[in-house]
């Protein structure tokens, strides 16, 4: 490829070109097309070969070389991308408006003004690549400079506070201490006379009723003296004795609050 | 200070391990004096937040002992006793002294080994001596430092069980489910309420 | 030396990362003044061959870089930037903060994910606050690991700043219509060229 490159006549028609040097960097330029990063990274290696000042830098010059160039990788059956193809229009368009005396007619940027952007941007691109490496070349760490080979870890330690105070000690005692008295709930119905046996013993009871008598002498042997047996047959009983009130078969009287409550038969109605 | 000893400094605080005198002369430019300039620095180091030490053969950067103190961090983290600790730790309060068995009955359940040592290590519980029973177990005891997070004088100023249940600490009774009164014929009316009155039915017990 | 000097070069000397005034104060005893430690170390060091550098705003102790010389073993293996993430970064450095548009605008190309993705996962570059512009564009800046590894103060002190903004070479202006030279989309992502940057130069016709 190196050695066609030296036939393109495109290549010969720019200026300077004549010695050896200048004709293999331009066959280089050909030779490295992969190697550009994009047209702009083309158009500053093209700019350096003019070895000017790239604010004085001729665009109109600078187009023809890029247009020579595209020509050229065409001729050498290069495919380009097609970045390069719009920016060789672009080129080719600014070129025709720059050799063209201006037209006052065309609105928009002139073509002096196209040709300054392009410059700066080549400016700038070349300004951040020298920035870029006049970084590379600082002092750097790891490099030139060193940190400290054998740094300490801070050990972190974490303590812990327990927190229990003396009334979470005393619940959990308490809790533990009482757990006996929560074991599963079995009712014990030694000491319970339910209203059915009351209900059954009052009927049975009821036609040997004469007049008033006391409640306390319904209930059943053995269920009137302790507390617990007393209240559970008392209260029966009177449930009871409020059911056969309610079938008509006793009258339930009681003269005060607090007073005895007493029974009777009801008497038979006189109709 | 002078050129070499500035030199022996970076390198020595740039190496991740003790260096000899010998390592440091092979990476001195020749003629210089490691063992000059090791001493220059020690002089100039002495007394400062970062020390020249001697490590075997070696000399390396250190800080200073004085100051280790900052290499660390604390954070304090607050936590609460789990469950099973705090009434392990209650049952030995209570108890003390008591055995692992003891414990485990009064709990009801087996006790792990890792609550025990938490709590040992909290210095809070302490192994006491061994019962003098068969298989001679080790029994548990507080300690001073348990007696001081209580504020306590000693395990004997604990409340007992009826203190405990008069200052309402005791947990509330069982559900009064089942402690209905059996009048109920079935009517939706006929249920009793029954609270506080039923315990009476207990008292009598 | 003051105690709290000698305190201070302790914990700076024990670590490799820069630490802020703020920090130190974490880390010191109630009461003490980092940034008059600090000041009074800077001034001890000052021509030795460890010193005070100054990172953002950090501070650590670095060999001296006219001592490079001595420490080849200590050289770490630097990974290898492509041209492109060295000129990114560069950009990113002395346009911060900028977008990406803006990067590919002054490159002329396409930035590749995997070119801003290693910048940012060395820690040197990260992403700033979103441009207040349309589509609110994420924005790139440098970080303290960044001004660490390069040994500057802050990024006001990037090599040949003043004369790059006197030569209007770091204005953000976005280029007037019609003035936009074609920009590579294509990239080493082999993207399509998105329109808009043909469309603009197809306009005038």
């Amino acid at each position: 490829m190196a050695r066609s490159a030296r036939d393109i006549p495109h290549l010969r028609a720019v200026p300077d070109t004549d010695t050896v040097a200048q004709r293999r960097a331009d066959e280089a330029l050909i030779v490295d097309v992969d190697g550009y990063e994009g047209p702009l990274d083309l158009l500053l290696t093209l700019a350096r070969v003019q070895k000017v000042d790239l604010m004085k830098i001729s665009v109109l010059h600078l187009a023809e070389q890029y247009l020579a160039f595209v020509e050229q990788a065409r001729a050498l059956r290069i495919e380009l991308a097609a970045d390069y193809l719009v920016m060789a229009a672009w080129l080719a368009f600014l070129k025709s408006r720059l050799l063209l005396p201006p037209d006052p007619e065309i609105e928009g940027p002139t073509a002096e003004d196209m040709a300054a952007h392009l410059a700066f941007q080549l400016e700038r691109l070349a300004a951040m690549r020298q920035a870029a490496a006049q970084l590379m070349g600082r002092d750097r760490l790891g490099i030139s400079r060193f940190a400290r080979g054998t740094p300490e870890v801070v050990a972190k330690t974490r303590r812990t506070e327990w927190q229990a105070g003396l009334i979470d000690l005393m619940r959990a005692y308490a809790r533990l201490k009482t757990r006996g008295e929560f074991r599963p709930y079995a009712f014990d119905r030694r000491d319970v006379f339910t209203m059915e046996q009351a209900l059954d013993r009052l009927r049975g009871m009821i036609g040997y009723l004469g007049d008033w008598t006391d409640l306390a002498d319904f209930l059943p042997e053995g269920w009137g003296t302790r507390g617990a047996r007393r209240r559970s047959a008392t209260a029966a009983t009177f449930a009871a004795s409020l059911e056969l009130a309610r079938q008509g078969r006793i009258e339930i009287r009681q003269s005060d609050p607090f007073a005895p409550i007493r029974f009777r038969r009801k008497p038979p109605t006189p109709d | 200070m002078a050129e070499q000893e500035r030199m022996v400094e970076a390198i020595l605080f740039a190496s991740s391990r003790p260096l000899t005198v010998r390592d440091l002369a092979d990476r001195l430019p020749p003629g210089c004096d490691p063992a000059e300039a090791l001493a220059g620095l020690r002089r100039a180091y002495a007394g400062r937040g970062v020390v020249l030490e001697r490590i075997g053969d070696g000399y390396a950067f250190r800080t200073a002992a004085d100051l280790s103190f900052l290499m660390q961090t604390e954070t304090v983290e607050q936590r609460r006793l789990s469950r099973a600790a705090i009434e392990t730790l209650a049952i030995i309060a209570y108890h003390q002294p008591v055995t692992r068995a003891e414990i485990e009955e009064i709990r009801g359940v087996a006790v792990s080994r890792g609550t025990l040592d938490q709590l040992i290590e909290m210095d809070w519980v302490r192994i006491g001596r061994r019962r003098m029973t068969p298989g001679r177990p080790a029994t548990f005891v507080v300690t001073e430092t348990f007696l001081d997070h209580f504020g306590l004088e000693s395990a004997r100023d604990l409340p007992g069980l009826a203190e405990l249940r008069a200052a309402g600490l005791l947990e509330a009774r069982p559900p009064a489910e089942g402690l209905r009164v059996p009048l109920a014929l079935g009517g939706e009316d006929d249920d009793m309420p029954a609270t506080a009155p039923a315990d009476d039915f207990f008292k009598d017990d």
